[in-house]
Protein backbone atom coordinates (compact mmCIF):
# COMPACT_ATOMS: atom_id res chain seq x y z
CA UNK A 1 0.00 0.00 0.00
CA UNK A 2 3.09 2.38 -0.16
CA UNK A 3 3.71 4.07 -2.79
CA UNK A 4 7.48 4.48 -3.36
CA UNK A 5 7.39 0.92 -5.18
CA UNK A 6 9.32 3.22 -7.71
CA UNK A 7 12.62 3.07 -5.35
CA UNK A 8 12.39 -0.89 -5.22
CA UNK A 9 16.19 -2.30 -4.91
CA UNK A 10 18.71 0.08 -3.12
CA UNK A 11 19.27 2.42 -6.46
CA UNK A 12 16.43 4.66 -5.68
CA UNK A 13 17.32 5.23 -2.02
CA UNK A 14 20.15 7.31 -2.36
CA UNK A 15 18.21 10.24 -4.22
CA UNK A 16 15.09 10.94 -2.13
CA UNK A 17 13.58 8.83 1.10
CA UNK A 18 11.41 6.17 1.41
CA UNK A 19 8.56 5.98 3.32
CA UNK A 20 6.19 3.66 4.91
CA UNK A 21 3.14 3.44 7.60
CA UNK A 22 1.45 0.84 10.16
CA UNK A 23 -1.16 1.90 11.86
CA UNK A 24 -1.66 -1.16 14.24
CA UNK A 25 -3.93 -2.07 16.43
CA UNK A 26 -3.30 -1.83 20.20
CA UNK A 27 -1.80 -5.37 21.12
CA UNK A 28 1.80 -6.51 22.34
CA UNK A 29 0.85 -9.44 19.97
CA UNK A 30 1.44 -7.59 16.48
CA UNK A 31 4.54 -6.11 17.91
CA UNK A 32 6.71 -8.85 16.63
CA UNK A 33 5.02 -8.63 13.10
CA UNK A 34 4.85 -4.96 12.93
CA UNK A 35 9.15 -4.47 13.54
CA UNK A 36 9.50 -7.35 11.44
CA UNK A 37 7.76 -5.76 8.25
CA UNK A 38 9.80 -2.51 9.38
CA UNK A 39 13.08 -4.11 9.01
CA UNK A 40 12.59 -6.51 5.90
CA UNK A 41 11.60 -2.84 3.99
CA UNK A 42 14.55 -0.68 5.43
CA UNK A 43 16.50 -4.05 4.45
CA UNK A 44 15.08 -3.51 0.76
CA UNK A 45 16.86 -0.18 0.67
CA UNK A 46 20.27 -1.45 2.07
CA UNK A 47 20.19 -0.42 5.33
CA UNK A 48 21.59 -3.48 6.78
CA UNK A 49 23.84 -4.95 10.37
CA UNK A 50 23.89 -4.12 13.58
CA UNK A 51 22.04 -0.42 13.44
CA UNK A 52 19.28 -2.11 11.77
CA UNK A 53 18.93 -5.68 13.60
CA UNK A 54 20.05 -3.92 17.09
CA UNK A 55 19.58 -0.18 17.13
CA UNK A 56 16.76 -0.16 15.10
CA UNK A 57 14.51 -3.28 16.15
CA UNK A 58 15.28 -2.37 19.95
CA UNK A 59 14.20 0.92 19.51
CA UNK A 60 11.52 1.09 17.62
CA UNK A 61 10.19 -2.15 19.40
CA UNK A 62 10.32 -0.37 22.89
CA UNK A 63 8.41 2.91 21.27
CA UNK A 64 5.60 0.87 19.82
CA UNK A 65 5.09 -1.20 23.26
CA UNK A 66 5.22 1.96 25.33
CA UNK A 67 2.69 3.07 22.86
CA UNK A 68 0.61 0.01 23.21
CA UNK A 69 1.09 -0.15 26.69
CA UNK A 70 1.18 3.13 28.75
CA UNK A 71 -0.13 5.06 25.90
CA UNK A 72 -2.97 3.50 24.78
CA UNK A 73 -3.35 1.47 27.86
CA UNK A 74 -4.07 -1.38 25.43
CA UNK A 75 -7.53 -0.17 24.64
CA UNK A 76 -8.93 -2.03 21.87
CA UNK A 77 -10.38 1.17 20.90
CA UNK A 78 -6.88 2.96 20.32
CA UNK A 79 -4.30 2.62 17.38
CA UNK A 80 -0.69 3.17 17.30
CA UNK A 81 0.59 4.56 14.36
CA UNK A 82 4.07 3.86 12.84
CA UNK A 83 5.76 6.52 10.47
CA UNK A 84 9.35 5.59 8.73
CA UNK A 85 11.14 7.81 6.57
CA UNK A 86 14.48 6.76 4.93
CA UNK A 87 17.15 7.99 2.99
CA UNK A 88 20.56 6.96 2.22
CA UNK A 89 21.88 8.55 5.28
CA UNK A 90 19.56 7.93 7.93
CA UNK A 91 16.29 6.71 8.74
CA UNK A 92 13.61 8.88 10.76
CA UNK A 93 10.80 6.74 12.87
CA UNK A 94 7.88 8.26 14.34
CA UNK A 95 5.71 6.54 16.75
CA UNK A 96 2.11 7.85 18.08
CA UNK A 97 -0.16 7.06 20.41
CA UNK A 98 -3.47 8.16 21.32
CA UNK A 99 -3.16 8.50 25.10
CA UNK A 100 -2.47 11.20 27.49
CA UNK A 101 1.34 11.77 26.81
CA UNK A 102 3.87 11.77 30.02
CA UNK A 103 7.07 14.11 30.80
CA UNK A 104 10.29 12.04 29.90
CA UNK A 105 12.37 14.33 31.87
CA UNK A 106 10.63 12.43 34.91
CA UNK A 107 12.27 8.33 33.87
CA UNK A 108 14.98 7.47 36.48
CA UNK A 109 17.45 5.65 35.04
CA UNK A 110 17.39 2.51 35.34
CA UNK A 111 21.53 2.16 35.34
CA UNK A 112 21.55 4.09 38.83
CA UNK A 113 22.79 1.37 41.36
CA UNK A 114 19.63 1.06 43.54
CA UNK A 115 17.54 0.58 40.46
CA UNK A 116 20.15 -1.83 38.66
CA UNK A 117 17.36 -5.25 39.76
CA UNK A 118 14.34 -3.79 38.83
CA UNK A 119 12.53 -5.54 36.66
CA UNK A 120 11.36 -2.43 34.37
CA UNK A 121 12.15 0.93 33.81
CA UNK A 122 14.99 -0.23 30.74
CA UNK A 123 12.51 0.87 27.80
CA UNK A 124 13.24 4.75 27.19
CA UNK A 125 16.53 4.20 28.30
CA UNK A 126 17.26 1.67 25.38
CA UNK A 127 15.68 4.14 23.19
CA UNK A 128 18.13 6.71 23.68
CA UNK A 129 21.61 4.63 23.75
CA UNK A 130 20.02 3.11 20.68
CA UNK A 131 18.89 5.85 18.64
CA UNK A 132 21.04 8.83 17.45
CA UNK A 133 18.38 11.57 18.24
CA UNK A 134 14.99 11.05 20.65
CA UNK A 135 12.45 13.83 20.75
CA UNK A 136 9.00 13.65 22.44
CA UNK A 137 6.33 16.35 21.64
CA UNK A 138 4.83 18.44 24.23
CA UNK A 139 2.29 16.55 25.12
CA UNK A 140 3.98 13.27 25.31
CA UNK A 141 2.32 10.75 22.66
CA UNK A 142 4.40 10.97 20.18
CA UNK A 143 8.05 10.57 19.65
CA UNK A 144 10.57 10.43 16.90
CA UNK A 145 13.40 9.10 16.46
CA UNK A 146 16.76 9.46 14.37
CA UNK A 147 18.81 6.70 13.69
CA UNK A 148 22.20 7.65 11.29
CA UNK A 149 22.87 4.68 9.14
CA UNK A 150 26.80 4.19 9.52
CA UNK A 151 28.77 5.41 11.90
CA UNK A 152 32.57 6.03 11.74
CA UNK A 153 32.89 3.98 15.62
CA UNK A 154 33.38 0.17 14.70
CA UNK A 155 30.93 -1.33 17.04
CA UNK A 156 27.95 0.10 15.80
CA UNK A 157 25.75 -0.74 18.81
CA UNK A 158 27.55 1.43 20.23
CA UNK A 159 27.28 3.75 18.30
CA UNK A 160 27.13 7.34 20.31
CA UNK A 161 28.59 8.58 23.92
CA UNK B 1 9.23 -17.69 20.36
CA UNK B 2 9.88 -20.85 21.43
CA UNK B 3 12.10 -22.62 24.10
CA UNK B 4 12.73 -25.74 25.40
CA UNK B 5 13.84 -26.94 28.41
CA UNK B 6 16.60 -29.72 29.28
CA UNK B 7 18.26 -31.40 32.37
CA UNK B 8 21.47 -31.46 31.69
CA UNK B 9 23.60 -32.78 35.64
CA UNK B 10 21.05 -31.16 37.30
CA UNK B 11 21.14 -27.97 36.13
CA UNK B 12 17.59 -27.09 34.02
CA UNK B 13 19.10 -25.41 30.97
CA UNK B 14 16.58 -23.26 29.10
CA UNK B 15 17.14 -22.91 25.18
CA UNK B 16 15.42 -19.61 23.55
CA UNK B 17 14.34 -19.93 20.01
CA UNK B 18 13.42 -16.62 18.44
CA UNK B 19 12.83 -13.17 20.13
CA UNK B 20 12.10 -12.87 23.63
CA UNK B 21 10.16 -9.46 23.87
CA UNK B 22 6.76 -7.97 25.70
CA UNK B 23 4.72 -9.97 23.48
CA UNK B 24 5.82 -13.48 24.95
CA UNK B 25 8.27 -12.89 28.02
CA UNK B 26 5.32 -14.41 30.32
CA UNK B 27 5.87 -17.77 28.68
CA UNK B 28 9.71 -18.28 29.62
CA UNK B 29 8.88 -16.68 32.65
CA UNK B 30 6.08 -19.15 33.92
CA UNK B 31 8.07 -22.09 32.81
CA UNK B 32 10.93 -21.09 34.99
CA UNK B 33 8.68 -20.23 38.03
CA UNK B 34 7.30 -23.81 37.75
CA UNK B 35 10.79 -25.45 37.56
CA UNK B 36 11.73 -23.49 40.75
CA UNK B 37 8.18 -24.15 42.57
CA UNK B 38 9.17 -28.10 41.71
CA UNK B 39 12.50 -27.76 43.33
CA UNK B 40 15.14 -26.79 40.83
CA UNK B 41 17.86 -24.94 41.98
CA UNK B 42 19.99 -24.59 39.14
CA UNK B 43 19.50 -22.60 35.79
CA UNK B 44 21.11 -21.87 33.04
CA UNK B 45 18.99 -19.93 29.69
CA UNK B 46 21.15 -20.31 26.68
CA UNK B 47 21.25 -17.43 23.93
CA UNK B 48 22.29 -19.50 20.88
CA UNK B 49 19.44 -19.53 19.16
CA UNK B 50 17.76 -15.81 20.25
CA UNK B 51 17.16 -13.33 17.78
CA UNK B 52 16.75 -9.90 19.77
CA UNK B 53 15.52 -9.33 23.44
CA UNK B 54 14.17 -6.11 24.50
CA UNK B 55 13.57 -4.66 27.39
CA UNK B 56 10.63 -6.71 29.07
CA UNK B 57 12.75 -9.42 28.12
CA UNK B 58 15.91 -8.27 30.13
CA UNK B 59 13.33 -7.17 32.64
CA UNK B 60 12.26 -11.27 33.30
CA UNK B 61 15.56 -12.08 32.96
CA UNK B 62 16.12 -9.37 36.28
CA UNK B 63 12.96 -10.78 37.91
CA UNK B 64 13.68 -14.78 38.03
CA UNK B 65 17.85 -14.06 38.81
CA UNK B 66 16.38 -12.38 42.49
CA UNK B 67 13.27 -14.94 42.42
CA UNK B 68 15.83 -17.78 42.25
CA UNK B 69 18.51 -16.17 44.42
CA UNK B 70 15.86 -15.76 46.92
CA UNK B 71 15.62 -19.65 47.04
CA UNK B 72 19.16 -20.17 47.19
CA UNK B 73 19.43 -21.21 43.84
CA UNK B 74 21.71 -19.64 40.96
CA UNK B 75 20.59 -18.21 36.96
CA UNK B 76 23.36 -18.21 34.57
CA UNK B 77 23.47 -16.84 30.77
CA UNK B 78 25.37 -18.11 28.08
CA UNK B 79 26.17 -17.79 24.43
CA UNK B 80 25.35 -13.84 24.06
CA UNK B 81 25.97 -12.86 20.66
CA UNK B 82 27.29 -8.99 20.02
CA UNK B 83 24.53 -7.73 19.96
CA UNK B 84 22.66 -9.57 23.31
CA UNK B 85 25.97 -8.39 25.01
CA UNK B 86 25.64 -4.97 24.44
CA UNK B 87 21.82 -4.70 25.60
CA UNK B 88 23.45 -5.96 28.37
CA UNK B 89 26.51 -3.71 28.84
CA UNK B 90 24.46 -0.47 28.08
CA UNK B 91 21.76 -1.47 31.11
CA UNK B 92 25.16 -2.38 33.14
CA UNK B 93 22.97 -5.90 33.68
CA UNK B 94 26.29 -7.45 32.44
CA UNK B 95 27.13 -6.42 36.13
CA UNK B 96 24.37 -8.76 37.45
CA UNK B 97 24.38 -12.19 35.56
CA UNK B 98 26.89 -14.55 35.44
CA UNK B 99 27.66 -14.81 31.83
CA UNK B 100 29.41 -17.25 30.09
CA UNK B 101 30.73 -17.83 26.55
CA UNK B 102 29.55 -21.37 26.16
CA UNK B 103 27.06 -23.01 27.75
CA UNK B 104 30.01 -25.99 28.81
CA UNK B 105 31.83 -23.24 30.06
CA UNK B 106 28.22 -21.96 32.17
CA UNK B 107 27.78 -25.92 32.96
CA UNK B 108 31.21 -26.81 34.29
CA UNK B 109 31.40 -23.52 36.74
CA UNK B 110 28.04 -24.31 38.76
CA UNK C 1 -4.64 8.30 15.46
CA UNK C 2 -7.94 8.73 14.29
CA UNK C 3 -9.88 11.98 13.43
CA UNK C 4 -13.16 11.06 14.38
CA UNK C 5 -12.69 11.39 18.16
CA UNK C 6 -15.70 14.18 17.86
CA UNK C 7 -17.93 11.01 17.28
CA UNK C 8 -17.26 9.35 20.84
CA UNK C 9 -20.64 7.63 21.79
CA UNK C 10 -23.10 6.68 19.68
CA UNK C 11 -24.81 9.99 19.43
CA UNK C 12 -22.49 11.12 16.55
CA UNK C 13 -22.15 8.31 14.41
CA UNK C 14 -25.84 9.34 13.65
CA UNK C 15 -25.29 12.08 11.69
CA UNK C 16 -22.10 11.62 9.66
CA UNK C 17 -19.71 8.60 9.17
CA UNK C 18 -17.16 7.43 11.46
CA UNK C 19 -13.90 6.55 9.87
CA UNK C 20 -11.11 4.46 10.73
CA UNK C 21 -7.96 2.87 9.34
CA UNK C 22 -5.76 0.04 9.76
CA UNK C 23 -2.19 -0.16 8.01
CA UNK C 24 -1.01 -3.89 8.67
CA UNK C 25 1.84 -6.35 8.23
CA UNK C 26 1.24 -9.39 5.94
CA UNK C 27 1.40 -11.74 9.08
CA UNK C 28 -1.75 -14.10 9.93
CA UNK C 29 -0.52 -13.80 13.78
CA UNK C 30 -2.38 -10.00 13.93
CA UNK C 31 -5.90 -10.72 12.36
CA UNK C 32 -7.45 -11.62 15.24
CA UNK C 33 -6.30 -8.20 17.00
CA UNK C 34 -6.71 -6.46 13.61
CA UNK C 35 -10.88 -7.24 13.74
CA UNK C 36 -10.93 -7.24 17.94
CA UNK C 37 -9.46 -3.45 17.26
CA UNK C 38 -12.27 -2.89 14.15
CA UNK C 39 -15.41 -4.61 16.37
CA UNK C 40 -14.97 -2.79 19.09
CA UNK C 41 -14.53 0.86 17.67
CA UNK C 42 -17.71 -0.25 16.21
CA UNK C 43 -19.56 -1.14 19.28
CA UNK C 44 -18.41 1.90 20.15
CA UNK C 45 -20.85 3.39 17.90
CA UNK C 46 -24.00 1.12 18.60
CA UNK C 47 -23.10 -1.20 16.27
CA UNK C 48 -23.51 -4.46 17.57
CA UNK C 49 -25.70 -8.00 17.90
CA UNK C 50 -25.07 -11.29 15.27
CA UNK C 51 -24.48 -8.86 12.34
CA UNK C 52 -21.14 -7.24 14.38
CA UNK C 53 -20.21 -10.85 15.72
CA UNK C 54 -21.15 -12.91 12.96
CA UNK C 55 -21.33 -11.29 9.56
CA UNK C 56 -19.07 -8.52 10.17
CA UNK C 57 -16.41 -10.59 12.34
CA UNK C 58 -16.19 -13.09 9.96
CA UNK C 59 -16.49 -11.37 6.28
CA UNK C 60 -13.81 -8.74 7.52
CA UNK C 61 -11.37 -12.02 9.14
CA UNK C 62 -11.96 -13.77 5.68
CA UNK C 63 -10.65 -10.66 3.23
CA UNK C 64 -7.81 -9.76 5.96
CA UNK C 65 -6.67 -13.43 5.54
CA UNK C 66 -6.89 -13.15 1.42
CA UNK C 67 -4.95 -10.49 1.71
CA UNK C 68 -2.29 -11.50 3.63
CA UNK C 69 -2.17 -15.36 1.95
CA UNK C 70 -3.00 -14.68 -1.55
CA UNK C 71 -3.27 -11.09 -2.35
CA UNK C 72 0.67 -10.89 -0.83
CA UNK C 73 1.65 -14.25 -0.05
CA UNK C 74 2.51 -13.47 3.52
CA UNK C 75 5.43 -11.38 2.18
CA UNK C 76 7.27 -9.41 5.17
CA UNK C 77 7.88 -6.14 2.33
CA UNK C 78 4.06 -5.77 2.02
CA UNK C 79 1.28 -4.48 4.06
CA UNK C 80 -2.44 -4.77 4.16
CA UNK C 81 -4.42 -1.64 4.32
CA UNK C 82 -8.22 -1.64 6.00
CA UNK C 83 -10.66 0.67 5.79
CA UNK C 84 -14.04 1.39 7.64
CA UNK C 85 -16.35 3.75 7.48
CA UNK C 86 -19.59 3.32 9.47
CA UNK C 87 -22.66 5.36 10.12
CA UNK C 88 -26.51 4.52 11.17
CA UNK C 89 -28.05 2.62 8.21
CA UNK C 90 -24.37 0.63 7.55
CA UNK C 91 -20.73 0.02 7.65
CA UNK C 92 -18.13 -0.33 4.35
CA UNK C 93 -15.11 -1.89 4.61
CA UNK C 94 -12.35 -1.55 1.79
CA UNK C 95 -9.32 -4.09 2.11
CA UNK C 96 -6.37 -3.90 -0.33
CA UNK C 97 -3.50 -5.67 -0.65
CA UNK C 98 -0.32 -5.35 -2.84
CA UNK C 99 -0.85 -8.48 -4.98
CA UNK C 100 -1.41 -8.67 -8.22
CA UNK C 101 -5.16 -9.61 -8.25
CA UNK C 102 -7.56 -12.38 -9.10
CA UNK C 103 -10.58 -12.98 -11.07
CA UNK C 104 -13.50 -13.25 -8.41
CA UNK C 105 -15.77 -14.59 -11.03
CA UNK C 106 -13.56 -18.02 -11.05
CA UNK C 107 -14.04 -19.04 -7.92
CA UNK C 108 -15.70 -22.27 -7.53
CA UNK C 109 -18.91 -22.85 -5.35
CA UNK C 110 -17.59 -24.80 -2.12
CA UNK C 111 -21.26 -26.20 -1.74
CA UNK C 112 -21.32 -27.74 -4.98
CA UNK C 113 -21.92 -31.70 -4.17
CA UNK C 114 -18.06 -32.03 -5.38
CA UNK C 115 -16.49 -29.40 -3.27
CA UNK C 116 -18.46 -30.35 -0.02
CA UNK C 117 -15.06 -32.48 1.47
CA UNK C 118 -12.72 -30.05 0.09
CA UNK C 119 -10.62 -28.16 3.21
CA UNK C 120 -10.44 -24.72 1.54
CA UNK C 121 -12.41 -22.50 -0.63
CA UNK C 122 -15.13 -21.30 1.45
CA UNK C 123 -13.66 -17.61 2.25
CA UNK C 124 -14.79 -15.65 -0.34
CA UNK C 125 -18.21 -17.58 -0.44
CA UNK C 126 -18.95 -16.52 3.26
CA UNK C 127 -17.97 -13.13 2.55
CA UNK C 128 -20.68 -12.97 -0.24
CA UNK C 129 -23.23 -14.69 2.00
CA UNK C 130 -22.49 -12.49 4.95
CA UNK C 131 -22.08 -9.09 3.48
CA UNK C 132 -24.76 -7.48 1.55
CA UNK C 133 -22.29 -6.03 -0.81
CA UNK C 134 -19.34 -7.02 -1.83
CA UNK C 135 -17.46 -5.65 -5.18
CA UNK C 136 -13.61 -6.00 -6.29
CA UNK C 137 -11.56 -3.72 -8.12
CA UNK C 138 -10.87 -4.10 -11.48
CA UNK C 139 -7.43 -5.50 -10.77
CA UNK C 140 -8.55 -7.72 -8.12
CA UNK C 141 -6.77 -6.84 -5.33
CA UNK C 142 -9.02 -4.93 -3.09
CA UNK C 143 -11.94 -5.39 -2.07
CA UNK C 144 -15.45 -3.29 -0.87
CA UNK C 145 -17.84 -4.91 1.33
CA UNK C 146 -21.23 -3.12 2.56
CA UNK C 147 -22.99 -4.55 5.82
CA UNK C 148 -26.19 -3.24 6.06
CA UNK C 149 -26.45 -2.69 10.22
CA UNK C 150 -29.55 -3.92 10.98
CA UNK C 151 -32.24 -5.88 8.48
CA UNK C 152 -36.07 -6.59 8.72
CA UNK C 153 -35.16 -10.10 8.85
CA UNK C 154 -35.29 -12.23 12.35
CA UNK C 155 -32.11 -14.44 11.44
CA UNK C 156 -29.53 -11.53 11.02
CA UNK C 157 -27.38 -14.25 10.50
CA UNK C 158 -28.51 -14.79 7.15
CA UNK C 159 -30.10 -11.45 6.36
CA UNK C 160 -30.37 -12.22 2.77
CA UNK C 161 -31.10 -14.68 0.54
CA UNK D 1 -6.93 -19.72 21.06
CA UNK D 2 -6.56 -22.17 23.57
CA UNK D 3 -7.77 -25.95 24.01
CA UNK D 4 -7.76 -28.68 26.00
CA UNK D 5 -8.50 -32.26 25.74
CA UNK D 6 -9.80 -34.81 27.92
CA UNK D 7 -10.67 -38.18 27.93
CA UNK D 8 -14.46 -39.09 28.63
CA UNK D 9 -15.72 -42.37 28.51
CA UNK D 10 -13.39 -43.86 25.73
CA UNK D 11 -14.05 -40.57 23.55
CA UNK D 12 -11.08 -37.78 23.03
CA UNK D 13 -13.05 -34.48 24.25
CA UNK D 14 -11.49 -31.05 22.68
CA UNK D 15 -12.82 -28.20 24.11
CA UNK D 16 -12.19 -24.72 21.92
CA UNK D 17 -11.71 -22.20 23.90
CA UNK D 18 -11.92 -18.52 22.26
CA UNK D 19 -11.27 -18.14 18.26
CA UNK D 20 -10.79 -21.16 15.59
CA UNK D 21 -9.25 -18.77 12.70
CA UNK D 22 -6.30 -19.34 10.16
CA UNK D 23 -4.04 -17.99 12.79
CA UNK D 24 -4.40 -20.94 14.96
CA UNK D 25 -5.52 -23.59 13.18
CA UNK D 26 -2.74 -25.73 12.69
CA UNK D 27 -2.67 -26.23 16.39
CA UNK D 28 -6.30 -27.74 16.43
CA UNK D 29 -5.20 -30.11 13.98
CA UNK D 30 -1.99 -31.20 15.15
CA UNK D 31 -3.62 -31.85 18.40
CA UNK D 32 -6.00 -34.22 16.97
CA UNK D 33 -3.40 -35.73 14.83
CA UNK D 34 -1.60 -37.16 17.71
CA UNK D 35 -4.44 -38.30 19.27
CA UNK D 36 -5.38 -40.03 15.82
CA UNK D 37 -1.71 -41.55 15.77
CA UNK D 38 -1.89 -42.44 18.99
CA UNK D 39 -4.90 -44.78 18.44
CA UNK D 40 -7.69 -42.79 19.59
CA UNK D 41 -11.02 -43.28 16.89
CA UNK D 42 -13.68 -41.58 18.43
CA UNK D 43 -13.33 -37.87 18.88
CA UNK D 44 -15.67 -35.01 20.14
CA UNK D 45 -15.37 -31.27 19.34
CA UNK D 46 -17.08 -29.40 21.68
CA UNK D 47 -17.83 -25.47 20.66
CA UNK D 48 -19.54 -24.39 23.97
CA UNK D 49 -16.70 -21.84 24.52
CA UNK D 50 -16.02 -20.87 20.74
CA UNK D 51 -16.04 -17.35 19.73
CA UNK D 52 -16.11 -17.64 15.88
CA UNK D 53 -15.06 -19.67 13.53
CA UNK D 54 -14.00 -18.62 10.37
CA UNK D 55 -13.50 -20.69 6.51
CA UNK D 56 -9.48 -21.77 7.69
CA UNK D 57 -11.16 -23.14 10.61
CA UNK D 58 -14.09 -24.92 9.07
CA UNK D 59 -11.55 -26.39 6.16
CA UNK D 60 -9.39 -27.53 9.65
CA UNK D 61 -12.64 -29.86 10.90
CA UNK D 62 -13.13 -30.83 7.38
CA UNK D 63 -10.13 -32.09 7.06
CA UNK D 64 -9.88 -33.58 10.21
CA UNK D 65 -13.37 -35.42 10.11
CA UNK D 66 -11.73 -36.88 6.91
CA UNK D 67 -8.73 -38.59 8.24
CA UNK D 68 -10.35 -39.73 11.51
CA UNK D 69 -13.02 -41.48 8.94
CA UNK D 70 -9.95 -42.77 6.73
CA UNK D 71 -8.57 -44.58 10.11
CA UNK D 72 -12.43 -45.96 10.48
CA UNK D 73 -13.16 -43.45 13.53
CA UNK D 74 -15.59 -40.73 14.17
CA UNK D 75 -15.74 -37.11 14.73
CA UNK D 76 -18.74 -35.26 16.09
CA UNK D 77 -19.14 -31.78 17.17
CA UNK D 78 -21.46 -30.00 20.23
CA UNK D 79 -22.75 -26.93 21.24
CA UNK D 80 -22.63 -24.76 18.64
CA UNK D 81 -24.04 -21.17 19.07
CA UNK D 82 -26.69 -20.05 16.63
CA UNK D 83 -23.64 -17.56 14.52
CA UNK D 84 -21.77 -20.76 14.67
CA UNK D 85 -24.58 -22.80 13.16
CA UNK D 86 -25.43 -20.47 10.85
CA UNK D 87 -21.77 -20.85 8.85
CA UNK D 88 -22.51 -24.28 9.58
CA UNK D 89 -25.61 -23.83 7.24
CA UNK D 90 -24.85 -21.23 4.90
CA UNK D 91 -21.38 -23.65 4.03
CA UNK D 92 -23.74 -26.84 4.22
CA UNK D 93 -21.42 -28.18 6.41
CA UNK D 94 -24.04 -29.41 8.93
CA UNK D 95 -25.01 -32.32 6.49
CA UNK D 96 -21.54 -33.58 6.35
CA UNK D 97 -20.93 -33.03 10.42
CA UNK D 98 -22.71 -35.20 13.06
CA UNK D 99 -23.82 -31.99 15.13
CA UNK D 100 -25.39 -32.86 18.96
CA UNK D 101 -26.99 -30.01 20.73
CA UNK D 102 -24.76 -30.98 24.38
CA UNK D 103 -21.99 -32.74 25.04
CA UNK D 104 -23.97 -35.48 27.01
CA UNK D 105 -26.39 -35.82 23.74
CA UNK D 106 -22.73 -36.46 21.67
CA UNK D 107 -21.13 -38.34 24.14
CA UNK D 108 -24.07 -41.11 24.83
CA UNK D 109 -24.61 -41.52 20.99
CA UNK D 110 -20.78 -43.01 19.70
N1 LIG E 1 3.93 6.48 25.17
C1 LIG E 1 3.86 6.65 26.51
N2 LIG E 1 2.75 7.20 27.08
C2 LIG E 1 2.67 7.34 28.42
N3 LIG E 1 3.63 6.99 29.28
C3 LIG E 1 4.76 6.45 28.80
C4 LIG E 1 4.95 6.25 27.39
N4 LIG E 1 6.18 5.71 27.21
C5 LIG E 1 6.72 5.56 28.42
N5 LIG E 1 5.89 6.03 29.40
C6 LIG E 1 6.16 6.07 30.85
O1 LIG E 1 7.54 5.97 31.07
C7 LIG E 1 7.85 4.91 31.96
C8 LIG E 1 9.18 4.27 31.63
O2 LIG E 1 9.08 3.53 30.42
P1 LIG E 1 10.23 2.54 30.03
O3 LIG E 1 11.53 3.18 30.21
O4 LIG E 1 9.93 2.02 28.68
O5 LIG E 1 10.17 1.35 31.11
P2 LIG E 1 9.02 0.31 31.45
O6 LIG E 1 8.25 0.07 30.20
O7 LIG E 1 9.74 -0.91 31.90
O8 LIG E 1 8.21 0.92 32.54
C9 LIG E 1 6.67 3.96 31.86
O9 LIG E 1 6.50 3.20 33.02
C10 LIG E 1 5.52 4.92 31.61
O10 LIG E 1 5.04 5.44 32.84
N1 LIG F 1 -6.81 -10.93 -2.31
C1 LIG F 1 -6.60 -11.96 -3.15
N2 LIG F 1 -5.58 -11.93 -4.05
C2 LIG F 1 -5.36 -12.96 -4.90
N3 LIG F 1 -6.10 -14.09 -4.92
C3 LIG F 1 -7.13 -14.19 -4.05
C4 LIG F 1 -7.43 -13.14 -3.13
N4 LIG F 1 -8.51 -13.53 -2.40
C5 LIG F 1 -8.85 -14.75 -2.85
N5 LIG F 1 -8.03 -15.16 -3.85
C6 LIG F 1 -8.11 -16.44 -4.61
O1 LIG F 1 -9.39 -16.98 -4.43
C7 LIG F 1 -9.30 -18.33 -3.96
C8 LIG F 1 -10.48 -18.65 -3.06
O2 LIG F 1 -10.36 -17.97 -1.84
P1 LIG F 1 -11.28 -18.39 -0.62
O3 LIG F 1 -12.69 -18.53 -1.11
O4 LIG F 1 -11.06 -17.39 0.47
O5 LIG F 1 -10.83 -19.84 -0.20
P2 LIG F 1 -9.41 -20.36 0.36
O6 LIG F 1 -8.77 -19.22 1.09
O7 LIG F 1 -9.75 -21.47 1.26
O8 LIG F 1 -8.63 -20.80 -0.86
C9 LIG F 1 -7.96 -18.42 -3.27
O9 LIG F 1 -7.47 -19.72 -3.25
C10 LIG F 1 -7.12 -17.48 -4.11
O10 LIG F 1 -6.62 -18.16 -5.24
Amino acid sequence: MNDESAFAGSEGAESRPAEFTLELPSDLRMIEAAVGYLVSRCRAFAFEGPRLDLNFRVGVTEAIANAVLYGNSSDPDKTVRVDVSLDDQRVVICVADEGEGFDPAGVPDPTAPGNLDSPGGRGLFLIRKLMDEIEYNDRGNAVRMVLVRTVPARRSGKGKR
Amino acid sequence: MSFHTSQENGVVVVDVDGQLIVGNRQELKQKVLDELEGGERKFLIDFANTGYIDSSGLGVLVSLSKKIREQGGELRLSNLNEDLRTLFELTKLDTLFSIADSREEALSSF
